[in-house]
């Protein structure tokens, strides 16, 4: 055996010593483990303080000792700790183990014994471990200066505007014809009441014009190759038949369009649009979008009104697809949510009765540039309703369809019930289960919109239904709710229903998390590196997540997380460089066969095979050390630093103190 | 002791069929080679020469020795340590002897099970039920039978080996290629590879030499031999089959692949691997194109006999070596 | 009680013990054939993926993994109630009789040859397959492994591989044959038959021109009157892959014939607690111990039985030399074993023949060699004649095609009884009182069973491990006298 | 070894660093208390779980062994849990022709939040491989070589 192993054992105060007979296990490992190469077994107080760690600097630099093995807490907690002390005294810090007798033992157990025996097996793993543990040197990849966003709501607009103020180049990529996303949809915004349109079109004009920032809309990202820091993404520019070298956005060509469309995007479907339309008075870019699909031109190849009418020629009836490839170093995803479509609740009306609306297409209704210019009337256009209904938590808090809190609803539907008072005056319930008001005035928004006489319903609604069972109620939406606080059963007659729906994942936001290799929830919605500590960075480097792909939140939350991962790319950008922890796989070329097992594994497409060759090649870059390559290869051709296949079959022989006597490990249990 | 001076070979069986003899007599003109290079003292296939004389022989006399079959009975043991005892350089030569092979696929079950199994066949006659017994009266005297272990054994389970040359037989072309290397050795020409190094073989697997066209594979159903008729350009697992080319270590040119038949596995594991069976199920399993444990299941219906599968010739040298009934019956 | 062990024999494939207890006079009492394996291949072939069972029963012996190969092929296309197409038949067997040209050339020149050449009592060290090379002449020796490597450049060809053949399935081949391969088969079958003539030849020079061996030969040592059995075609000519299996007593009259689905009505197999191996005998006519005559169940399935049992060959040259035997050993049946070695070299020409006729045939280039099975598998057998003797393959499966039950009947296995009672008579009357044993005396025990070119492996299909036998001297009580147990 | 009443298992848990591993902790730092018999082994995903891991750990004295991971859909390398997935079933058919009790081995998805719940899965296994009994296989042994004096052989 000739490593030479200190092993220090961790009192943690009595969290460990409590339960655990900390001086015991560290004799055990200086003679039981002596042959096993334990020159040294030592138990302190408090490894992790700086008298701990000097402990063991100390004895590497005076015995040599070339690996360390630390029983303590886990590795979660204090593994960088205990490294970076090895590596202070010039042991390499990868040549030290951690192996947790606190959460894993003396927190959760209780006889003393088997705690002890429990401590020293787990102790006898790492050890064995430790001694194939090898060397490693952490990777470094430069990092390419541009960025890429993906979505161009608030999210992607504040991450694109932070980043390009920051003096770096970014191309920032938006489906629709606008960016804008919902919030430009949106007539007013809670709590404050502001003017959506108000506070965001400053913001896309400045995206528009912007000398940092590319702007790429009515485009779509398809490919996604390389790493972080150094990304190839190809981007197809959706044909729009319009020249925008030529088009001065002058409107001739939607005005003398002779066909009309239902607009099912911005209007949410309250309206009609021409086939060559402008999606909004202040989109960006201002451009027209030809809707090919729809023109008559392309129907029947006749018509070209636009194109005749147009005073520059910049209709373009031949334009193509085009694809574009930009190289960038960090990408930003935020490409929002999807309205919970009500159809799904069929107790509910939507879609069956009149007068019925979704949130989204509310905030149509009462918008002063959308289809009845703000006014709230009924579907007939003229008559304002007396009473409305607002029901909260549709689709969301909800076993049948999403589990969650699609947190913003509650705000949204104490909002609509100020506007509906502020401009109809009619009678208002909000039929709610819990009101959720966690933001800075919010409360006192909800109780300045109580003050205003809304009344407020504590139950979940059973049916919303047109069949009358008295006078009173002919003619009305019946809304049949359970009143939980006094606790009865009670039918409200209404005009109006405002159904606040939840808030869903993109319809194919999975796709688009496997074309940028991150991963979702069970709920749909993006994982983040943590939920806590990380919630913008992913499993990926360089890709990070903002705004609702990541979970329902507000507005504020989302410009936030948008900022948050522009401030972390900067850094990133500034470093010029960015390390990678050094557990990664490898093939060794002479004993891979070709088979073409690993290929397909691996999500992060880390794994190439050269055909010329006949062999696959793991790009250490792009590989995030997951290890099922390495589990899978039949030839036993890959090897994983940090987690070799000769480290885990030692700790396993460890734990199972087979490096010992073996009665030993039966008997302690015993 | 020996008239002539020329080094000493001998080859012996245990527990096998014959088949590594035959190969090594496939060398065809080389086998003149090998007579002229050496004394064959023990080689019961083509010789006579009894164990008495092996007996008398001094300690490490015999300078190579193949040992071909796996260890299944007293006997075989007793001959494993006499040649190793006699033997300078002990080979396991051949799948039986490196890794059990298929004679190693009656660890599944007990011996019992085994025994009965064979002395109730349909077409026995057997009123007394009688067993065969390693003692049994006869009127002359008693007269003795080696007793069967219940769990086929290695060679080198058994006594120290050398070196290993895989292959159920090993391929003639690369016994050639090995008696050429110990003659060089001998001749001062070549040095022998480290101990324990696999000799005769390739360190990569089947796919290497197989000719089939690879791509990415995504497995949605296993299919068998008999019911397809499989492309002969391309990969048989890509084609449902459950070829073993891919965990199985190279060197016989890909043989049943070319001729279409799925590999068996016969060269064993590739270098380095721990457990043959588990390399091939963890790899094919990895490819199963579902995430459904349902659907996962259904596909792997379509392999009835995974045990056999994986461990068609691998048995004795896996991990687990015997399923737990023949460990539990001593 | 004096006790003979001979350990082990040697130049068999596979392993051997023979117990010889002498009385007090110093003549055998009695003689004991042990099999000491079992190797279990009815227990572990069960579970399997029946179209494996083909390749695993080859692992059954090396010497004749073709046979097994051929026999668990017939077993899965009757398992499946497929018939594979007229290419598929041919090419197994075309393969199945390169095969036996190799297996009988292997047998002839390195097995039974040295007794014959180099003389029973040759020194051991000379008495194998590279004394014969050193005597007859290098070139001679090369055409022995010149046959060798041609039947086994056909048996890789059709087969995929020299030894254990991979590409036989239910329905017929995994593979076939170009024209090109064709063509080199044809020619190397023409070589073959030119050997096997000059095979007969030196057999002629060296043994029939040699009155020792004549006598050797007809004399009573050698001679059992048993049944015989073997494979014929509808005409009643011998066919290895092919037909039923014909019975005839010891007088020549033909009792009947078999096929596959009915063997269990004519064999059954005796067993005996000294040994591992069981011994088949006819069930007609009944298990009445080691003796030999027509009320005795035992029967014997070798060349010699084969020639027996038919009513000639159907390829000329082979014919011809059928009728020779026959006159030269005063008719039909003939007895005496160590005709055994001439009977086999008729079959190499045979063979040869054989090999060439289907060579020859336009059909086996045909691409149409599988045909893929419709009906559920259940259960079936399959009979061929291996060169030592007639192999049974029966398999059972559940309705996915996995094993559930598997019965063999080996080559080899058939003549454990006649094999034993030639080494008692061997014994018997080459151990007399006051005879010293020496090596060759007990080398001609041992050519006693090598006649029958006993496979142990095969037979011991059922058994592992390896059979010493020893020579050992006992008293009456059975303890062994030191001084005859330090010879050999 | 053990008889049955006295009988304490071994078992080996492989856990995943982003879940269960986590898990673990978080029973740790709630002080959820669960019977000590099982001792754990981290990976970085249970996509790197070997069925070789599992064999060596039964074949080295383990009476069960548990393999836990992210829950489906929550893998934080996307997708790999699901080839855990895949590999654990074949593993099951595997050992169950082996003799071995497909209760020895157990496949239990567990978020990082979930420890409560995957300590009260580790009482639940230790429960149900207790009443199994031990396993007893033989330990294996370790192949040893010995060195031929190349000088010898060349002489």
């Amino acid at each position: 055996m000739s490593e030479k192993i200190g092993v220090y054992v961790c009192h943690c105060g009595t969290n460990i010593a409590g339960i655990v007979n900390v001086e015991e296990v560290s004799q055990w490992a200086g003679s039981r483990l002596k042959d096993r190469g334990v020159v040294i077994a030592r138990d302190y107080k408090f490894m992790c303080s700086s008298l701990g760690q000097e402990l063991i600097e100390k004895d590497i630099k005076e015995l040599g000792l070339t690996r360390v093995v630390v029983a303590a807490c886990s590795p979660h907690l204090h593994e960088r700790t205990f490294r970076t002390a090895c590596e202070r005294a010039g042991l390499n810090p990868y040549l030290c183990e951690l192996v947790s007798i606190r959460e894993q033992v003396s927190w959760v157990h209780t006889d003393k014994i088997a705690a002890t025996a429990k401590a020293e097996a787990v102790l006898s793993g790492g050890v064995e471990r430790v001694i194939h543990n090898e060397p490693l040197e952490p990777l470094k990849v430069p990092i390419h200066p541009d960025s890429l966003v993906v979505g161009g709501g608030i999210a992607g607009i504040q991450a694109a505007l932070e980043l390009a103020d920051g003096g770096n180049h970014v191309y920032l990529v938006e489906r629709e014809p606008s960016i804008g996303g919902h919030m430009a949809q949106f007539d007013k915004t809670f709590p404050t009441l502001d003017c959506s349109a108000c506070i965001l079109t400053p913001r896309m004009v400045q995206v528009g014009n912007h000398p940092n920032i590319t702007l790429l809309t009515w485009s779509e990202v398809t490919k996604v190759d390389g790493y972080v820091g150094n990304f190839e993404v190809a981007i197809k520019k959706k044909a729009r038949y319009v020249n925008t070298e030529l088009c001065t956005g002058c409107g001739i060509c939607v005005e003398k369009c002779p066909k009309k469309v239902v607009d099912d995007v911005f209007e949410a479907g309250m309206a009609k649009r021409k086939v060559i339309y402008i999606p909004f008075p202040q989109a960006v870019p201002n451009f027209p979008v030809l809707d090919a699909p729809n023109c008559t031109f392309f129907q029947k190849g006749t018509c070209k009104a636009c194109e005749k009418f147009c005073p520059t020629n910049a209709i373009d009836f031949n334009q193509k697809d085009e694809d574009i490839t930009v190289k960038v170093g960090n990408i930003v995803l935020a490409t929002g949510y999807d309205l919970f479509n009500p159809r799904r609740i069929p107790q509910y009306g939507y879609g069956r009765l009149e007068n019925i609306f979704t949130s989204l297409e509310f905030e149509r209704l009462c918008n002063a540039s959308g289809p009845t210019g703000g006014n709230i009337v009924l579907k007939d256009g003229i008559t304002p309703p007396k009473t409305v209904g607002i029901v909260h938590c549709v689709g969301s808090r909800d076993q049948n369809y999403n589990g969650y809190c699609s947190a913003i609803c509650c705000m949204q539907s104490i909002k609509f019930a100020h506007l509906v008072h502020e401009r109809t005056g009619a009678d208002i319930y909000n039929f709610y289960i819990d009101i959720r008001t966690p933001g800075k005035s919010y409360e006192e928004f909800y109780q300045r919109v109580l003050d205003e006489g809304t009344h407020f319903v504590r139950g979940k609604v059973a049916e919303v239904t047109e069949v009358a069972r008295s006078p009173e109620e002919e003619g009305k939406l019946i809304i049949q709710v359970e009143d939980t606080l006094i606790g009865k059963q009670r039918r409200i007659p209404v005009d109006m229903v405002i159904l606040s729906a939840g808030l869903e994942p993109r319809y194919d936001a999975k796709e688009t998390g496997k074309l940028f290799g991150i991963a979702c929830s069970a709920d749909g919605w993006y994982i983040e590196r943590h939920p806590k500590l990380d919630p913008i960075a992913t499993m990926t480097e360089g890709v990070f997540i903002a705004g609702c792909v990541q979970g329902p939140k507000d507005i504020p939350a989302t410009v936030a997380q948008g900022a948050a991962a522009a401030a972390r790319i900067q850094g990133k950008i500034q470093q010029g460089e960015i390390t990678l922890e050094p557990i990664r796989a490898s093939i060794n070329e002479d004993q891979c066969s070709g088979c073409r097992i690993c290929n397909d594994l691996c999500p992060f497409s880390a794994i190439l095979y050269h055909e010329d060759r006949a062999v696959s090649e793991i790009n250490a870059a792009l590989c995030q050390g997951c290890g099922t390559c390495v589990a899978a290869c039949p030839a036993g051709a890959i090897s994983g630093t940090g987690f070799s296949n000769e480290q885990i079959l030692a700790q396993i022989e460890g734990l199972l103190l087979l490096n010992i006597d073996q009665k030993e490990s039966k008997k302690v249990l015993a | 002791m020996s008239k002539n001076e020329k080094p000493k070979f001998a080859m012996y069986w245990a527990d096998s069929c014959g088949g590594c003899d035959i190969a090594v007599l496939n060398i065809h003109e080389k086998i003149l080679d090998v007579d002229a290079n050496f004394e064959v003292v023990f080689w019961p296939v083509a010789m006579d020469a009894k164990y008495k004389d092996v007996e008398a022989m001094p300690d490490k006399s015999i300078l190579l020795t193949l040992f071909n079959g796996a260890i299944h009975s007293t006997e075989h043991e007793h001959v494993a340590h006499l040649l190793r005892k006699k033997s300078k350089i002990l080979v396991a030569f051949g799948s039986c002897a490196c890794e059990g092979c298929m004679p190693a696929l009656i660890n599944l079950s007990s011996k019992k099970d085994f025994f009965d199994t064979v002395f109730t066949t349909i077409s026995t006659v057997n009123p007394e039920n009688i067993r065969p017994q390693t003692s049994v009266k006869v009127p002359e005297g008693v007269i003795t039978l080696p007793e069967m272990y219940s769990v086929v054994r290695t060679l080198d389970q058994v006594v120290p080996v050398d070196y290993y040359m895989p292959g159920c037989p090993p391929e003639s072309h690369q016994i050639a290629a090995v008696i050429d290397l110990v003659i060089q050795v001998l001749q001062g020409k070549a040095e022998l590879p480290p101990p324990g190094t696999v000799i005769g073989a390739g360190n990569s697997t089947v796919c290497d030499e197989c000719p089939r066209k690879r791509d990415i594979k995504k497995i949605k159903k296993f299919d068998r031999i008999q019911f397809i008729e499989p492309d002969p350009e391309i990969c048989l697992l890509e084609q449902g089959i459950f070829c073993s080319g891919l965990a199985t270590r190279s060197g016989c040119e890909a043989k049943c692949p070319s001729a279409g038949s799925p590999c068996i596995g016969c060269y064993g594991p590739a270098e380095g691997v721990l457990d043959y069976g588990a390399r091939l199920m963890s790899a094919v399993a990895s490819v199963i194109d579902s995430t459904d444990p349902v659907e996962i299941n259904q596909i792997l219906d379509g392999i009835p006999d995974p045990a056999g599968q994986i461990y068609r010739f691998n048995m004795a040298g896996s991990l687990l070596q015997a399923c737990k009934d023949a460990w539990n019956r001593k | 009680m004096e006790r003979i062990t001979i350990d082990p024999i040697t130049r068999l494939e596979g392993h051997g013990k023979i117990e010889i207890f002498l009385d007090q006079e110093g003549n055998v009492a009695n003689t004991y054939f042990q099999v000491p394996q079992l190797r279990g291949f009815e227990r572990f072939c069960v579970d399997r993926q029946v179209e494996e069972v083909p390749l695993l029963t080859n692992r059954i012996c090396g010497v004749c993994p073709e046979a097994h190969h051929m026999a668990g092929a017939k077993a899965v296309d009757a398992v499946y109630h497929v018939n594979p197409p007229p290419a598929a038949k041919k090419l197994r067997e075309l393969l199945y009789s390169a095969f036996y040209v190799t297996d009988h050339t292997t047998h002839f020149y390195a097995l039974a040859g040295p007794d014959f050449v180099m003389g029973p009592d040759a020194p051991v060290a000379e008495r194998n397959i590279l004394g014969i090379i050193h005597k007859v002449g290098l070139e001679i020796g090369g055409k022995v492994l010149q046959c060798r490597k041609y039947g086994h450049a056909v048996i890789e060809m059709i087969g995929g591989r020299k030894v254990h053949p991979c590409t036989s399935i239910p329905g017929g081949l995994t593979k076939g044959i170009t024209e090109e391969q064709r063509k080199e088969i044809e020619q190397m079958g023409r070589w073959a038959i030119e050997f096997a003539q000059f095979s007969l030849k030196l057999f002629n020079d060296i043994v029939l021109g040699n009155k020792a061996y004549v006598d050797l030969i007809l004399g009573d040592i050698y001679t059992h009157k048993t049944h015989y059995i073997g494979l014929v075609d509808e005409n009643n000519k011998i066919n290895f892959y092919d037909g039923k299996v014909s019975v005839v007593d010891p007088d020549g009259k033909r009792l009947g014939k078999y096929g596959p689905e009915d063997y269990t009505d004519w064999i059954a197999e005796h067993v005996e607690p000294w040994t591992y191996l069981k011994f088949p005998y006819l069930k007609k006519v009944g298990w009445k111990g080691f003796v030999d005559g027509k009320d005795s169940g035992v029967y014997c399935a070798t060349p010699l039985s084969r020639l027996n049992a038919a009513d000639g060959m159907t390829t000329t040259l082979a014919q011809e030399e059928y009728d020779k035997f026959y006159k030269t050993l005063g008719g039909k049946p003939v007895h005496q074993r160590l005709a055994t070695h001439w009977a086999r070299l008729i079959e190499l020409l045979y063979a040869a023949e054989r090999w060439v006729e289907l060579a020859t045939d336009p059909e086996v280039t045909s691409p149409n060699f599988h045909t893929i099975p419709t009906e559920k598998p259940t259960e079936g057998v399959g009979i061929v004649e291996a060169p030592r003797g007639t192999l049974t393959h029966h398999y059972w499966t559940d309705e996915r095609g996995v094993t559930t039950k598997v019965n063999l009947i080996v080559g080899t296995t058939n003549n454990y009884a006649p094999i034993s009672m030639s080494i008692n008579k061997a014994a018997s009357s080459l151990i007399k009182k006051g005879t010293v044993v020496t090596e060759g005396l007990l080398n001609m025990v041992e050519m006693a069973f090598r006649a029958y070119d006993p496979c142990l492996s095969c037979a011991t299909h059922s058994l592992p491990g390896q059979m010493p036998l020893q020579i050992t001297i006992h008293d009456a009580d059975g303890n062994p006298l030191e001084v005859l147990k330090q010879y050999c | 070894m053990n008889n049955d009443d006295t009988f304490e298992p071994v078992i080996i848990g492989f856990t995943c660093n982003w879940c269960s591993y986590r898990a673990a902790d978080t029973a740790g730092t709630a002080r959820v208390k669960y019977a000590p018999n099982i001792r754990l082994i981290r990976l970085m995903c249970s996509g790197r779980l070997d069925p070789t891991f599992v064999l060596k750990a039964l074949a080295n004295g383990a009476d069960g062994v548990l393999i836990t991971g992210c829950h489906p859909g929550d893998c934080h390398y996307v997708e790999q849990n699901y080839k855990a997935l895949r590999r654990f079933h074949l593993l099951k058919r595997v050992l169950t022709q082996m003799g071995i009790e497909p209760g020895r081995l157990k496949l239990v998805w567990a978020s990082a939040a979930e420890g409560a719940i995957l300590a009260a899965e580790f009482d639940k296994f230790i429960n149900e491989v207790r009443a199994l009994g031990p396993l007893n296989l033989p330990l294996q042994k370790q192949k040893t070589f010995s060195t031929p004096a190349l000088e010898e052989v060349a002489a």
